[in-house]
């Protein structure tokens, strides 16, 4: 059983701003991430209640499992939409069971 | 006005079950619409009355003013946040100002169903192209925003993202899923003719008014959870979501007088310059206007102004109107 | 008792959903219902009997027994639980007794409803008020349930979190999202009187009885999820759980004869009686009675008490009344 | 072939809601309808035929031909797959071919749902029991891919998994929510008779055309995310894709016309054969054939065979059959 | 590109609770968290089928990046919480994109 | 306040398999776990759009907080499916809150 070194990056962002994240995180080289359209939060914008139709209100979840290096390209393509329009980006350390 | 106008749309089911969820809100009842169902409901809406205008054009044909009132209804989303956007200036700053300016220069299509519910129960005439006019109006408001606050940075050119905001900003106004839905109802209620009415009638007219009794039950919990935020508004923001929203439409009677509109669709002219957008506008300000503050323009459009008009706006113009339409 | 109304109830589509939904858990099916389905149509369901009855109110009117019935009927739910609990301790612990009592004294929404479209099949006439009697019949028992393990632990007083716990009661029973829907429903009815039934009446009559089948399909799948958990059970709870029942309906048919109810009336009195809550209660009492162990009470009232009564339960209180009401 | 026949179906509104629902796709509009929606829809979609078809097995009765279709049918399904895997080989390995061809050896429950629905608007009968053919169509095709993979790999048996193949085989076979609510709502419709059917009726039969429309808006979204798919593939499985149905449909009505079934059973027996499956199929297909690319299959059914079938392959079939049985 | 080092912090609770929780989570101070109101799980107290409509066999997921000493306030705060009512609390290291 | 040390162990999976990888962590000792029925995602096997009936393009997020024996014993018996079916599982360390 092998376990290999990787980042873990979480990544929370307005629902409406979800497909033009996932361009960037592709274009960043991404090759996998995992999508939770709709959940509520709190934060520097106040609520997002995650409660209507337009998805003005609602966050989108998204968790990437990558090596170092392509962490980091995701962090930097990732970086620019945060400071326009807010959401949050988490890193850590996981290991990846090889399969 | 007759009073009874009004007393009766207040008892209506709909405003009823809007303010029982209201009242669920401020008791912190649990009620909840689950938000899967509650886009399911507002997706029959836009449906149904896309479908049921298509269907109203098909009986009636089109004739010389529609293109007219479309014309003029395009225009008159993008001059009135012109109006708004001088009188916000006097205390916010551009974006801000220009993001509240773009959704009164708007429409909201919850509203505008509201409306017609109004008028079905009174069994007052209205034209399926009127849906279309609100189609139009719901995006010029938001470029003449883009305008305003452009010209206002005219030196430093950094309140909106350059480039590709126009491609952006055309792309979601032609992609909006609402928009889509609405005039592609429309076209098909058209195309699908008297054997598609009857197809779709049980669906999108049988129980239309119940299912908007149903969405504006959520559209009640939704509204009063974004009253509590106005608790950190001034005096003068509240003002304009209760003020501009009669001005605007008194404007949208005149205009429709100057059409020769008939009074069902005056109303609905009235409603469209009156209402403002809580959903498709925030969403693309939120993309090209980012700088303006959702949780400014969100609780006075969905908390102030939504209420005002469904309870006492719409049969306030329509009592305006009866009265300057009967000779 | 005429076996064929047993039979044409266990045929009836409701009843024969609700096995489809157990059938399809038991054989490892993935049919489910979506969770955020389930709950919108159980929002459908209390809205729609709670207006109905509403209108059916404003039709008849309000008269002097109303107030006795649903006097009566808040006591009931006082009462019962104290039978119900002293039953219990002699095998159980104050919490566990008395959360279980409290599900037992309390109401199942469903129940209720099935056995409204069990009379409207049969087309007998029922009151509307009697929805405002299942309304009032949800919260005492939790409050019984409450004094009961007070006293109980009067010298430690632990198992129940004091201080806060009347208030937070008192806002649960107040704020129980069911039942402020269905008053709030029922009062809309009543407000909005024919012209608004005739509005209403496409979505709440019409296929109520069909929708019904639909959310029953997903309480079989669910019910026979919760049957699993009685394994560990021993024959004691197994047997309150289908015992309890038609003791307490038949204490409900004897009031309701002392009341002088219509045979309608008085079934819908005894399946108040008789049903147990799997909703309203378990949510307060995780709250106010952590300590009651929900894996006892949630599997008894859901897993065999709720099909007790749909199927078997209705049809043969109904036998009682019509040998008993018959001349 | 009648042109008018294929027109109306065109602009017939499920087609032009399905179109849209494409459109939507292809211009990037964010128009959806949510997960939990479209599955409480396509439940409503099997409740409603497998309901409807039992009141008309009720009401028929069952006769001597019954038997004889539903062999045939489930025949047909373990047959067909043999012929598209030989065609297949020739480009694919063992599992991808036989993966292919097990879904167009199944059906479409989609496409037979919107054959039924061209026919109920072009008022042609049609029998209860073809729905019973549907649900009995489903799995043969699975059982003769695993055969085939079998005999392919005969020396190595690595491709399925062996040993508890077969039986997870049957169980998903058996306890697949689709047929398994097919077939539970065609018995209770069959069961409950004409009262059921009245009472059913205000949700099963009035809004079905238009709640169709509603599933086929999400189905013409989710087949349009599909076709993007089909852009790495080469013109042998497009081809299969687009002419496999109308051969295969052109065996159904030879067999349909050897067994003298009517027009309208024709029609259907013509799409069963004519259909690919893209829920069923797939699903059991990567529990017990995971080798299978997914990738392939899901594209080729949803994205290019269903829309094929549903615009054009519907009413060319029809005309087919309308040609060939007119004396 | 700052990374500063925070807690991650994961609650789940029942989601009859999960207002009670917020309110406690303010209270602590906690000024930024993502909710997932509709989750399914096991644990101590059984399954928790996320099948129904009360809310009482379905679970809420919190996530909660905050700096150390608020990250400990925010345990302060749910531990009573779990005791009383079940459901569980993670806490492990991440690094929080400054944007 | 005691933190025991832990394993965290996400898992994605198809949707379709997801009862039968709940029925092997039970099989290997796990005695807790939440999950997320239905998620979005992409990876090796392309995207998994969330958007329709059959849960063939469907994922499921599992989330488990074990011991490193259990922890082990979970990876052992969950890399057979990931071989077979595809998806994958992530391993981290956290603390578990005691209560
Ligand atoms: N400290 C935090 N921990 C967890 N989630 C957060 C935090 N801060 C913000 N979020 C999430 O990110 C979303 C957007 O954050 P913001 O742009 O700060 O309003 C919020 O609605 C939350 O869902
Ligand atoms: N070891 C665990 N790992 C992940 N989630 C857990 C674990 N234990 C409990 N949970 C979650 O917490 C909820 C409540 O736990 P409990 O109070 O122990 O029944 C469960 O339904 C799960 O969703
Ligand atoms: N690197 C990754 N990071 C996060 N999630 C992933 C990653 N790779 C795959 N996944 C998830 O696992 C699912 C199945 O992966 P796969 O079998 O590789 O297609 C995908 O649909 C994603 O939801
Ligand atoms: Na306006
Ligand atoms: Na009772
Ligand atoms: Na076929």
């Amino acid at each position: 059983m092998t376990l290999r070194p990787m980042k873990r990056v979480e990544i929370v962002v307005d629902t409406l701003h979800l497909s033009r994240a996932i361009d960037r995180l592709r274009q960043a080289g991404c090759d996998g991430y995992t999508v939770l359209p709709n959940v509520a939060g709190y934060g520097d914008r106040g609520d997002q209640h995650a409660d209507e139709v337009s998805g003005v209100s609602t966050n989108a979840y998204i968790l990437i499992a990558a090596p170092a290096d392509q962490a980091e390209a995701v962090l930097d393509a990732i970086r620019p939409m945060l400071q326009s329009y807010g959401g949050i980006c988490l890193v850590s350390d996981c290991y990846w069971l090889e399969h | 006005m007759d009073p009874t106008v009004l007393t009766q749309n207040l008892l209506s089911p709909p405003i009823l079950f809007f303010a029982l969820g209201m009242l669920a809100t401020w008791v912190r009842s649990d009620l909840m619409i689950p938000p899967a169902a509650a886009k399911a409901l507002s997706i029959y809406l836009l449906l149904a009355i896309g479908f049921h205008g298509g269907a109203e054009l098909h009986r009636s044909g089109l004739d010389g003013t529609v293109v007219l009132v479309l014309g003029v209804a395009a225009l008159a989303s993008a001059i009135l946040p012109v109006l708004g956007y001088f009188v916000l200036r006097s205390r916010l700053g551009p974006a801000d100002a220009a993001g509240i300016a773009a959704c009164y220069g708007s429409v909201s299509a919850v509203t505008f169903i509201t409306a017609i519910s109004f008028l079905d129960r009174a069994e007052i005439a209205y034209s399926g192209y009127m849906i279309a006019a609100m189609a139009l109006m719901e995006s010029p408001a938001i470029i003449t925003a883009i305008i305003l606050v452009r010209i206002a940075h005219r030196d430093t050119g950094t309140a909106t993202r350059n480039g590709s905001t126009w491609r952006t900003m055309i792309h979601e106004a032609m992609a909006n899923g609402a928009i889509l839905l609405l005039l592609g109802s429309l076209l098909i209620g058209y195309l699908s003719g008297e054997q598609g009415w009857e197809t779709m009638k049980p669906l999108v007219k049988d129980p239309f008014q119940a299912i908007l009794c149903l969405f504006l039950l959520d559209m009640g919990i939704v509204a009063a959870r974004r009253i509590v935020d106005l608790r950190r508004f001034g005096a003068f923001l509240i003002a304009f979501s209760l003020v501009a929203p009669p001005v605007q439409a008194a404007l949208g009677i005149i205009v429709a007088a100057m059409l020769g509109l008939s009074p069902g669709d005056a109303l609905l002219l009235a409603v469209l310059f009156g209402s403002a957008s809580y959903i498709a506008v925030p969403a693309a300000l939120r993309l090209v206007l980012p700088k303006a503050n959702p949780s400014l323009y969100v609780p006075m459009s969905l908390g102030l102004t939504f209420p005002l008009n469904i309870t006492i706006g719409i049969p306030l113009y329509f009592a305006m109107i009866d009265w300057w339409w009967t000779p």
